[in-house]
This record gives structure tokens, C-alpha cells and sequence, in this order.
């Protein structure tokens, strides 16, 4: 089966500057503002040891010793790590559609550790409960094969190295000047009532205008999916 | 309506096609030429004195004495409300086609009536009768790649098919058919 | 849409490009139902075109039965061959026996005696209604519906324990045979039939409750698979399902056979909806319909079976003069009213005692061969639908 | 008796090493050892282990909180970061903590005591406990639906393995599933095949860590307790869809679609039934959505308003369909798609599918139970339990008549049943027909039950006039409905012989 194949020209200049837009804007800032992404610094220095809460929410922080935490970070960095690398170098879609999930899953044990888990929780229900199977279904549904593999062409893929190039060096750039606090931020704020308050008062025009976006998108796929067009 | 009746019609309508009648027997039929078959079976569906919509049976049989083949048609006509010529026939006639044994060819009726379709594939793969202008004659009942016919009268079993035996000792040494 | 032979694709996946219907494009896959899967009734296979879950082409394939019961009917003189005509049908082995013994007796010229007559009606009715049971049951496994099932299976093994009283045997019975019938009945069996038709006449209001007229039965069912009246006829189908057509054709009725024309009864035809006992959205030959006309059709195996009853004389049950028959040089073609519509036997003799052509119309073989004429442009889960609703039972279709 | 010869060649005799060998091993050992007993006393064993179960948990419950007193009575000040040894308490005051409460054999005792100061050890304990919790669920769900089906259908079921009504029959087939061949076909993906049960099995368990059996037995008590399990139903689709995918089976394919197509489009609605218990408590925790159900039959938030009535309705409907229960068992419609997505499945990877099918059934009816059924109360109203005290015979009768696990597991036990009820009574539907009811039927009417409850929390005073008929008028219809059920499963039960015929229960052994 031969498949007639785009070739790269736009698309890939599209996201060379898109990626390149986004590095020179985040490199640009020279203190990112956290607030915006729902946590904040603590507002004093780590507090007495007697103090620190060993439970949020119900959820442990950590297991008693700061130790296990570490390890748990690492350990769920790790697994976010590798299967994002498996993502990339995975043939068949649906065998990068499995590692996507653990890629998603991994991020939201961190969330979770961060002590976000409501965010841990939504990233699971829509990322990987909800998106990733309309993914797979969609692959499943559309294929030529049920079995589809993606082999790419020597063109596309050093396209995408250089997007991943100049993407890496943006965030590189953005990790070095960024000046870390020396404990984790925690989330503020915790319980969902909260949360819904914030997303219906402080930022109800993002909120708002996000879910106009969707309404277009739905629009827009009900439109495609029309069949007398 | 009676069998001569029903035979008189084709003789008047296709004088050279009907070759000869058997109407006194237990099963009426007539013979009809391989080559006026088609006419002679569209008439059967179409007249109205007829109206044979229904195609019961084709039955190949195997004429060795005379060196030939034949394909028997059974037709009922089934009073349809509101469709088909005459609703209230309700008779039963049977036609036979009889061809050559080297040569066996017979027009395909499978447009006129659906339900030669089938009929004619496992008269094809029964007894190797070939009926031209039929959309899929392939083997029914047998393998596709099944040889010989096997209810021809001179058929010869085979003694393995894949590898897997198909007859017994006893059958080789006691031939029944 | 490409009229290819689907054998002559070596491979299975399809690369047919299909115009443009929107922007979304989805592919045709080819799908291998059968020869093992639990919803084609034994060994049937269809070869199904589809996209998504809608069928394109269902293509039947036929054969992994094959027994070569015909060519053993030329080896075999007929009393020796009963036995394997009940294994064409084994759901309904007395009306397969009925068959080819009719059709011997009409070839030989062979009178059976009146009682033989009147058992052979009673057995082949118990027969129908224990097929139909089969039929209707396993029609609500396909469905999803376990439990009709069970409980039709229940009844049915009533039926063959009559049988096995007669007979001995509960399903290759090779009981009704030329001239007559094998066996009479045993003491009390007719009290006994008695008290069965008693209790199994008010089952069937139990399976309409249960499986008829549910709610998702009828909408699984109803304007599925319609088959016109003037298609049935075409492509010969027999039995409810030409019946549930709505065309008015029994050969019990229309041209009575043995002593049908003795009794009073209804032939059930399938019916728009909204008439009595028929729900809304039905259709004339739907699977609906045809499942209905066989529930209507084991009542009316209740009446027959009730007047034999009342009127069988007594006397002999085997006709005399049986031993050393020789078939007569002349050939005979006849159809009796099967459960699953008319079983035609063409028989030929030539004067020995075996017969020199033994051809088995079965009404399984005819009726299948529909499935893609009606098949096309369903879903996937109408095709056990269509299948079931048909009720093939595949002994009889390879034969 | 002559050696037939055949084309094939002759295999060698099986032999069983290696875990199959083992287990087959162990379990022979073990009926050899039990199968007397068993045989002997089968109802006593059986009772006796289902008591058992409840005074170990109630023993860990008790121990649990004694750490607690103590911990908290300590007078020493909890250091942090206390690494896995060295903990608050030592030995020497654990004791003195339980001969404050005058335990006996404090000396013993104390040793036991001290490892379950630690979260990781507790928690080990309790995951124990669900895990072997989770294993229950689905070996007695089997074997009841298997009762239960063979009751509808006039037969008697499972009757042999273990003697009474062949309680043991699951059991049995596990061994059994165990030591069968783990098949892989041909042209599969081997690393996803083998995965995608464990994928599937995996979030089943998790969705149990989340899921309070009362109001203080919950392994995590998250806040967001609810998007969590709704989180790990959504992720266990993920496994039959893989595995569907994997087993390079077209029949598998199709039932890893429809699965797909059903569990994305049910999971709308669903959601949106959820969000009208969280609408009334203004939370998604689910303890505190249990708790504020206290005060009896009235209170519990199905009777709450008509909205609420509907809205447990329609839950139900779409977590059959969640569940691929029947009439919504498409992915795995055996005549349509032979066995759907586990059609090539075998052994203990294909049971491994039961455990999260079954253990998803137990969550979906305990999330109802929690949302809209009173969750662990009684219906009758927990202020009546005031006046009982605090002493140790006080709190049973207070566990058992009206808050409680034993409530809770009742209530979700009898949603199984009904989901049980369901699939031996009903005909499947059609994809067309299932994807129609749930966005064409469910979703509108669901939109508009929202739309509806919202301005009834809005206008309509709650404890006023119209509150107080709506809520009694639902209730009466609740406990109407309720009576009724008991009463025909009564007359059944007393009936059975005459309704069902004698079964052949005379013919069976146990009977």
C-alpha cells in the first residue's frame, strides 16, 4: 500500500516558528510567574520541621522520612522519562499510544506528590482515560490497517529533530536562568470548592473563553463528520 | 392446470424446443433442447397460464446407458397476493435438460429464477454438468480443489485427499459403486 | 462498489479505494464468520465485507458438512438409508424419515396402513414443535437472551422423552419408515401427549412474555432482514420463512400430503405492525416475523396434534409385502413440509432394489442462500439476526 | 486392542513443571489436607469464614485505633523525618499504652503493636486486605451469578465443588484457569498482549483505594475521590482496548471498538449523574458525601428531589454500560463477536479480565450505593444510635443496625444482584441502539435533569413545604419498591419447588 505523503515544507516551518516563538518568549521572562498555573511559593522560608505537614488533603505528602519521597519522585520521573522516549521511538501507534499512558499516568503520581490532586485526577480521567482512547480508537477506526505502523521518512525526521533542537535549547536556556526556590511550591488552595470558585471568579474569562474554543471545536466536528456536505 | 396443457403451451410456443414428454408417469416432464432452454424457462416464469415463480429443485442426474446428463427443474407457482401474473395456480411441473456427457453445457437460468444459483453450482460440482453464463460456478459442497465429479456413475473414489485417508481397506477391496 | 470475488483475494485486507465520502475515510476489512462461531448454528461461514459495523457483502460458504448423503443413497437400499436421511435434519429426524418414506411409497406404489398414518402426523407435529423450539430458543442465544432458551430446552426434552418411549432413540429416530412406521406406541402414551399439550400449550404465552414481545428482542428484530413476498418466491424460500413473507404457502395446506386434508387448522403468515398480536414496528418479512410465524406454527402443531388424537384408528402400522422391494424403472419427486420449509426427495429407480439416483432438496440449502442478497447494507450485529431468523441447520444444507 | 496409527505424531505425556507444577502441586496438597473437613462441615466452614473475616477486620480496626490513642497520648513530640526505623513510639511505651487500657498479655502484645505506628506498614495491611477483598469479590460473585442464573433459567447451578451449592466451584476453576496454557497467538504483539490484562486489572484495584467502605474505612481519603475512580474505570478500557488491539483477531478488533465507542460516549452521562450528588453536598469527596446520608431512609440523596430520583436511574444505565453488563455486553457478545476482545485470551491472563470486570461491577454499584443510597447507614436514622455510648457491644450494634461496612457491602451486593437480574433477563442491544440511547436519549435527559436540579437547589427551600412532599413522596415510592422486591423474592424462595419443579435437587450431592 503506497501512501501519497505530504511533504514536509509548511508544517514544519509552521512549527520551527511556533517553537522557536514559544522559547524566545519563555526565555524572555526572566521570572516565570507561577500564579498563573495554579501554585504559589510559600510565602516564608521552610518552616520549623514540627511543622511541616505530613498530610494534605488527606493525601500523604510523604511516607514518614523525606527520603521515600525522593524516590518516589525519581522513580516516577524515571518512568515518565523513559516512556516518553518510547513515544518517539515506537513503530506501532498504538505501542505509542501505551507508553503515552504511562508518560500521562507518571505525570500525574507527580502531580499527585505535589500534593495537586484534583490535577492529578483530571489528568487522568481526560488525558488518560478519555483522550488517549479516542486516540486509539480513532487510529483503530480510520487506519488503512487495524494494525498500522508509522514508519517515517529521513526528511520528516530530521525536521523534527531540529524543532526538538531549537525546543531544547529554549528550555534549557529557561531552566539555567530561572532562579528555583529551594522547596517544592505547594499547591493552593486544595479543596475543590476552592478551585471552582477561583476558575468562576479570578479567572473566569480564561475559563470562559476556553470553553468557547470548545464549543468551536465540537462545532467544527460535527461539521466534518456531516456527511451530505 | 394439467401437465399436457402446460406442455402444449411450450410445443405451440417453441415447436423445435420440447424434444419429448413424458406426461402419463408418476412425475410429468418434459425434455427440452439445451439450446431453447433459456426461452423456454423465461416463458415458463412470464406467461401467465404458467406463472412458474417458484424454482423448486434442480436434480442432475446421470444417464450412463445413454452417454448422458440431465438436469431435472421442478417449478411449483406460488400464488403471491398482489404480485405475479395469476394468483391462484398453484401447479407443479418439472422440465428436463439433457446434454452430451463429453460435453455437458446448459444455459444458466440464475437471472430468471435467484434460486438456480445454488442449485446449479452443486449440480456443477455433483456431476460436472457446466452451466454457462452463471455468475460464480465454483464447487458448493466440495473442496475447490476437489477432483472429478463425484456422482457421476464412473466416478472413481479417491484414496486420499491431502494426505488424509478416504476410504478403508474394506471399501478398496469391496467396491459398491 | 467493486464486484470482486471475495475468493479471488489472496489476502484479506481489501485495498479498495472507495470515492470520497468526507474528509474522514475509514477502510473495508474482510471478516471470516464461521466455520467455527457460536452464532452461525454449526458450520456455516460467512465471509463478511465490512466497514466498521456495517456489512457491505455477506457471501455464505457452504460444505464443511458434506457427508455425501446422496451418493450413499445409491448404494444403499431404502430402508437401509432411513437412518441417514434423520442425519441430515437431526433436529427434526421423524419429518426427514416422513420424506423419503413418502417418496418410496409414491415410487413403489406401497399403501400404509391408516394408523401408521395418523402416528407419523402425531410424530412429525411433536417433531416441528421440538424443532421450533430449537429454532426459537437458540434464536435468543443470538440475541443475547439466555434464558428463553433453557426453558424451551426444558419442553423439548419432554417431546424427545415421548419419542424415546416410541422409539428408543431422542434424535436420529429412523422411526417412520417405508411403509409405515417402525413401532406402536406404548401403553398410556396418548395420555401422556395429552398431559403434555396441556402443560406446553400455556408455555407459549410464557415465551411471548419473555422473549417476544420484549422490548429489545423487537428492536433487534423488527425490520431486520426484510425479505419482500415476490423475493421469497424467487429465491425458493420455504417455510416460515416464506411465510413470514406473508405469502400464505404450506404444503400441509396447499397441496396435503398423507392425511393433512383431515384436519382443521391455520397457516400463520407474517403480518404488518400493528395487527393483532403484533408489535408496532414489524414489518412483513422481518426476522420478527419469521420468528413469530414458527410460535404461531407450534400452536397449530397443538390442534393437529389433538385431532389425530381423537380420530386414529387402530390396526396395523406397517404395510404388507415390504420384503424384496424393487423400485420400479420410473422416478418421483416429492416435497413434504419440513420444519424448516419444504424437504424435497427426488428419487429414481431402475428397477434393482437400490435406487440409481437419490437427489435431498433441503430447505436449509435453498433458504441460506439469501443471506447476501438480504445481508447487504445491515449492521454486523444483524447478521446472527438474519442467520438465526432464517434457522439453517447445516446437516441438511452440505448434506 | 490394536495400535491405530495416526498421521499425526504421537505426543509425549504432559508434564506439569515450573509455577503450573507448583500450584498444581499446592492445590493438590491442600485438598488432601481440607477436602474432609470441607466435606464434613461445609456450611459451618463457610460461615465461619465469613465471620472470621469480619471479627480479623474488626481486631485490625481496633488495633489500629489503639496506635492511634497512644500515638496521640504520647508525650513525646513526633520528630520529622523519622526514617523507616525509629519511630515515635518504642516498645517500652506501646506497652505502657496497653496496660493503660488494661489489655492483656500487653507483653506480647506491645511487639504487635509497634510496627503498625508506621503509614507504610498500615498501608501494606490494608492493601492486604483489598487486595484479598478484590480476589473475594469476583470468585463469589461468579459462583452467585451462576446460582442466581441457573434459579432464572429453572436449573439449579454449580452443586458439586465444596459440597453445599458448590460454593467452592469458583475456586475451582481458578486452580483450574491457573494452571491452563498462557496461550499467545501467532502475529500478535507479545509485549502489549501480555500487558493488557494487568492494564486492565491494575486500575480496578487502584479505583478500591479510593473507595470509602465507611466513614473511616477508606484506604486514601482523597478529595477527589470521585474523579479519581471515575479516572480509573475510564483507564481500565484503555487495557480491552489494547488487548483487543494486540491479539491480531478481527473479532477482537471490533470488541475493543465497541468497547471504546460505548465506554466514551457512556462516560458523559455518567459523569453528569455524578455531578448532582456533588451538586447537593458541594463536594467530591465521597466520604463526606456518605456522611451528610445519615439521618435514615429520607435522607439518603436519591429521595432527595425528583432530579435526584432520575438521576440514580440513569447512573445505573450507563455504568451497565460501563461495565459491558448486559443488555450493553457487546465488547464481549459471544454471538456476534465469539468472545469479543478476550477471544484469544487463555489461563490466568483471561481470568485476570474477570477480576477488573467484576471488580469495576463492585465499584460502579458502590459509587451509586455512596452517591445516591445512603452509602454505610441504615435506613434507619444514625441520631437513634446516640444514646448506646461509646462501649465495645454498643459499637456492634451500632456496626450492625445502622452505620456501617457491612451496610455498605449489603447495598452494593444487591446492585449485583439486580445487574446479575438484568443480564439473565434481558436480550442484547445493537451499537446503533446503544450509542442512540445514550446520545439521543441519555445525554438530553440528563442535560435537562442538571438544568433541573440546579433550580430546584436554587428556588426550592430546603425542609420547606414543597422539599418535604417531594422528598416523602420519593421516599414512600423507594420504600414501596423496596418491600415489593423482598416480598416477591420471599414468595419465590418459599415457592421455588412449585415454581421451578424439583430441579432434580434430590439427585444432586450437598442438597
Amino acid at each position: 500500500m503506497h501512501h501519497p505523503r505530504q511533504r514536509p515544507g509548511k508544517t514544519v516551518l509552521l512549527t520551527f516558528a511556533l517553537a522557536a516563538l514559544t522559547c524566545v518568549t519563555m526565555t524572555s521572562a526572566q521570572e516565570p510567574d507561577f500564579g498563573d498555573v495554579g501554585f504559589e511559593f510559600p510565602p516564608e522560608p521552610p518552616p520549623q520541621a514540627a511543622d511541616t505537614p505530613t498530610e494534605f488533603d488527606g493525601v500523604p505528602l510523604s511516607i514518614p522520612g523525606g527520603a521515600t519521597e525522593a524516590l518516589l519522585f525519581y522513580l516516577f520521573g524515571g518512568t515518565l522519562l523513559v516512556s516518553a522516549l518510547g513515544v518517539c521511538i515506537s513503530r506501532s501507534v498504538v505501542r505509542m499510544a501505551t507508553w503515552l499512558f504511562f508518560t500521562l499516568g507518571a505525570a500525574s503520581v507527580l502531580y499527585f506528590l505535589l500534593g495537586a490532586a484534583f490535577l492529578g485526577a483530571i489528568q487522568l480521567i481526560v488525558y488518560a482515560g478519555g483522550t488517549l482512547i479516542l486516540l486509539v480508537f480513532g487510529v483503530m477506526l480510520t487506519s488503512k490497517s487495524p494494525w498500522v505502523r508509522y514508519d517515517c521518512p529521513r526528511t520528516e525526521m530530521a525536521a523534527a529533530a531540529g524543532v526538538a533542537i531549537v525546543l531544547f535549547a529554549g528550555l534549557l536556556t529557561l531552566l539555567t536562568r530561572t532562579v528555583w526556590p529551594g522547596t517544592a511550591p505547594m499547591a493552593r488552595g486544595g479543596t475543590v470548592a476552592e478551585f471552582g470558585k477561583e476558575l468562576l471568579t479570578t479567572y473566569l474569562v480564561p475559563f470562559e473563553v476556553a470553553s468557547v474554543l470548545l464549543l468551536v471545536v465540537m462545532i467544527a466536528a460535527a461539521y466534518l463528520a456531516r456527511q451530505d456536505r | 392446470m394439467a401437465p399436457e396443457k402446460i406442455c402444449d403451451i411450450l410445443k405451440q410456443r417453441f415447436p423445435n424446443a420440447v424434444t419429448a414428454a413424458v406426461l402419463d408417469a408418476r412425475r410429468p416432464y418434459a425434455t427440452v433442447a439445451a439450446e431453447q432452454w433459456r426461452e423456454v424457462a423465461t416463458c415458463l416464469r412470464d406467461d401467465p397460464r404458467c406463472a412458474f415463480n417458484m424454482l423448486q429443485c434442480i436434480s442432475a442426474i446421470d444417464l450412463l446407458e445413454d452417454n448422458r446428463l440431465a438436469a431435472v427443474y421442478d417449478f411449483f407457482s406460488v400464488p403471491i397476493k398482489g404480485v405475479g401474473p395469476c394468483p391462484r395456480l398453484k401447479h407443479h411441473f418439472a422440465v428436463r435438460v439433457v446434454v452430451d456427457r463429453d460435453n455437458p453445457h446448459i444455459p444458466s437460468v440464475s437471472d430468471i429464477w435467484p434460486a438456480a444459483d445454488w442449485h446449479e453450482r452443486e449440480a456443477f460440482d455433483m456431476m460436472g454438468i457446466v452451466f454457462d453464463g452463471h455468475p460464480d460456478l465454483t464447487r458448493i459442497l466440495c473442496p475447490d480443489d476437489w477432483e472429478g465429479f463425484p456422482l457421476r456413475k464412473d466416478y472413481e473414489f479417491p484414496t486420499e485427499y491431502h494426505g488424509i485417508p478416504a476410504t478403508t481397506e474394506h471399501q478398496l477391496t469391496n467396491p459398491r459403486h | 462498489m467493486a464486484d470482486t470475488l471475495l475468493e479471488s483475494q489472496p489476502d484479506l485486507m481489501l485495498d479498495i479505494d472507495k470515492s470520497e465520502q468526507g474528509d474522514v475515510r475509514t477502510e473495508e476489512m474482510l471478516v471470516n464468520m464461521g466455520p467455527q462461531h457460536p452464532a452461525t448454528h454449526g458450520v456455516l461461514r460467512v465471509v463478511l465485507r465490512t466497514d466498521g459495523e456495517l456489512v457491505l457483502e455477506a457471501v455464505p460458504h457452504i460444505g464443511y458438512l458434506h457427508r455425501c448423503a446422496e451418493k450413499i443413497g445409491e448404494n444403499l437400499q431404502p430402508y437401509q438409508y432411513i437412518p441417514y436421511t434423520d442425519r441430515m435434519d437431526y433436529l427434526a429426524g421423524m419429518n426427514n424419515n416422513q420424506a423419503f418414506a413418502i417418496a418410496i411409497e409414491r415410487l413403489a406404489g406401497i399403501e400404509v396402513p391408516e394408523r401408521a398414518k395418523y402416528i407419523r402426523v402425531i410424530f412429525a407435529e411433536l417433531n416441528r414443535i421440538a424443532s421450533h423450539l430449537v429454532a426459537l430458543g437458540t434464536y435468543g442465544l443470538d440475541m443475547g437472551a439466555f434464558t428463553p432458551f433453557l426453558y424451551m430446552f426444558r419442553e423439548r426434552e419432554m417431546i424427545l422423552d415421548l419419542f424415546e418411549s416410541t422409539c428408543g432413540a431422542r434424535l436420529t429416530y429412523s422411526y417412520i419408515n417405508v411403509g409405515g412406521v417402525h413401532d406402536d406406541f406404548p401403553d398410556r402414551f396418548l395420555d401422556v401427549l395429552e398431559e403434555f399439550l396441556d402443560y406446553f400449550e400455556p408455555k407459549i404465552e410464557e415465551y411471548n412474555q419473555l422473549l417476544s414481545y420484549n422490548h429489545i428482542f423487537v428492536k433487534r428484530t423488527a425490520n431486520v432482514g426484510v425479505i419482500s413476498p415476490d423475493d421469497a418466491v424467487r429465491w425458493a424460500l420455504t417455510g416460515p420463512v416464506l411465510r413470514g413473507s406473508g405469502i400464505n404457502w404450506d404444503l400441509r395446506k396447499s397441496t396435503p400430503y398423507e392425511i393433512y386434508d383431515r384436519f382443521d387448522f391455520d397457516i400463520p403468515i407474517g403480518l404488518p405492525g400493528g395487527s393483532e398480536r403484533i408489535p408496532r414496528s414489524v414489518v412483513v418479512g422481518d426476522c420478527w416475523n419469521r420468528y413469530f410465524v414458527r410460535l404461531v406454527e407450534m400452536e397449530q402443531s397443538c390442534r393437529i396434534i389433538r385431532q389425530a388424537m381423537k380420530q386414529i384408528p387402530e390396526g396395523k402400522i406397517l404395510a404388507n409385502k415390504l420384503k424384496n422391494l424393487k423400485l420400479p424403472n420410473d422416478e418421483v419427486y416429492v416435497e413434504i413440509e419440513n420444519p424448516r420449509g419444504q424437504l424435497g426427495f427426488y428419487i429414481r429407480g431402475d428397477g434393482s432394489a437400490i435406487p440409481s439416483r437419490v437427489k435431498a432438496r433441503g430447505p436449509s440449502f435453498c433458504n441460506i442462500s439469501v443471506l447476501n442478497h438480504i445481508g447487504k447494507g445491515c449492521l454486523l450485529a444483524d447478521i446472527p439476526a438474519i442467520v438465526g431468523s432464517i434457522d439453517i441447520v447445516m446437516g441438511e444444507c452440505d448434506r | 486392542m490394536t495400535q491405530m496409527s495416526v498421521p499425526w505424531r504421537p505426543r509425549g505425556k504432559a508434564k506439569f513443571d515450573g509455577p503450573a507444577g507448583m500450584v498444581a502441586g499446592g492445590a493438590k496438597t491442600v485438598f488432601a489436607i481440607f477436602a474432609p473437613f470441607v466435606r464434613a462441615f461445609p456450611g459451618a466452614i463457610m460461615l465461619s469464614a465469613v465471620f472470621g473475616t469480619i471479627v480479623a477486620v474488626w481486631a485490625h480496626y481496633l488495633l489500629f485505633e489503639v496506635v492511634d490513642i497512644a500515638l496521640i497520648g504520647s508525650t513525646f513530640n513526633i520528630p520529622a523525618n523519622t526514617g523507616l526505623l525509629g519511630g515515635p513510639l518504642t516498645v517500652e511505651e506501646a506497652r505502657s499504652a496497653l496496660t493503660q487500657i488494661g489489655a492483656p498479655a500487653a507483653g506480647f502484645l506491645c511487639y504487635l503493636l509497634y510496627p503498625v505506628q508506621y503509614g507504610l506498614v498500615r498501608d501494606l495491611v490494608a492493601a492486604g486486605g483489598i487486595l484479598g477483598f478484590i480476589s473475594v469479590i469476583p470468585l463469589y460473585t461468579i459462583w452467585w451469578e451462576r446460582k442466581v442464573a441457573g434459579r432464572i433459567q429453572s436449573r439449579t447451578g454449580p452443586m458439586r465443588v465444596g459440597g453445599w451449592h458448590g460454593w467452592s466451584q469458583s475456586m475451582a476453576d481458578g486452580i483450574k484457569l491457573i494452571c491452563k496454557e498462557d496461550l499467545c497467538p501467532a502475529g500478535a504483539d507479545k509485549p502489549l498482549f501480555k500487558l493488557a490484562p494487568y492494564l486492565a486489572f491494575v486500575p480496578a484495584i487502584l479505583a478500591f483505594f479510593a473507595l470509602p467502605f465507611g466513614t473511616y474505612w477508606v484506604f486514601r481519603q482523597l478529595d477527589v475521590a470521585l474523579v479519581f475512580i471515575l479516572a480509573m474505570l475510564g483507564i481500565e478500557v484503555l487495557g480491552v482496548i489494547i488487548a483487543g488491539w494486540a491479539s491480531n483477531n478481527k473479532w477482537s478488533v471490533y470488541g475493543a471498538m465497541r468497547e471504546a465507542c460505548q465506554m466514551v460516549s457512556y462516560e458523559i452521562p455518567m459523569g453528569m449523574a455524578l455531578l448532582i450528588p456533588i451538586m447537593c453536598v458541594g463536594t467530591l469527596s465521597l466520604t463526606t458525601i456518605g456522611d451528610t446520608q445519615s439521618g435514615g431512609w429520607t435522607s439518603w440523596i436519591v429521595f432527595r428531589s425528583p432530579f435526584t430520583f432520575a438521576a440514580a436511574l440513569v447512573y445505573y444505565i450507563a455504568s451497565l454500560a460501563s461495565c459491558k453488563r448486559a443488555p450493553f455486553d457487546l465488547p464481549e457478545s459471544e454471538s456476534e463477536l465469539v468472545a469479543g476482545f478476550h477471544t484469544e485470551y487463555s489461563g490466568f491472563r483471561w481470568s485476570l479480565f474477570f477480576f477488573a470486570e467484576y471488580a469495576a461491577m463492585f465499584v460502579v454499584s458502590g459509587l451509586l450505593v455512596i452517591l445516591f443510597f445512603g452509602a454505610w447507614y441504615s435506613p434507619l436514622p444514625l441520631l437513634w444510635a446516640d444514646g448506646l455510648g461509646e462501649s465495645l457491644p454498643a459499637r456492634a450494634v451500632k456496626g450492625v443496625l445502622f452505620a456501617g461496612p457491612i451496610w455498605f457491602i449489603a447495598k452494593c451486593v444487591f446492585l449485583l444482584y439486580v445487574q446479575i437480574w438484568l443480564r439473565w433477563t434481558l436480550p442484547r442491544i445493537r451499537i446503533d441502539q446503544v450509542l442512540y440511547a445514550c446520545i439521543q436519549v441519555l445525554l438530553p435527559l440528563m442535560m435537562l435533569i442538571l438544568l433541573g436540579h440546579t433550580f430546584y437547589e436554587l428556588l426550592v427551600p430546603v425542609g420547606g413545604v414543597v422539599w418535604t412532599l417531594f422528598n416523602l413522596i420519593l421516599s414512600t415510592i423507594g420504600a414501596v419498591l423496596m418491600i415489593g422486591m423482598l416480598f416477591v423474592a420471599t414468595y419465590g424462595c418459599w415457592n421455588r419447588v412449585r415454581l421451578v419443579g424439583n430441579l432434580g435437587r434430590e439427585l444432586l450431592p450437598g442438597s
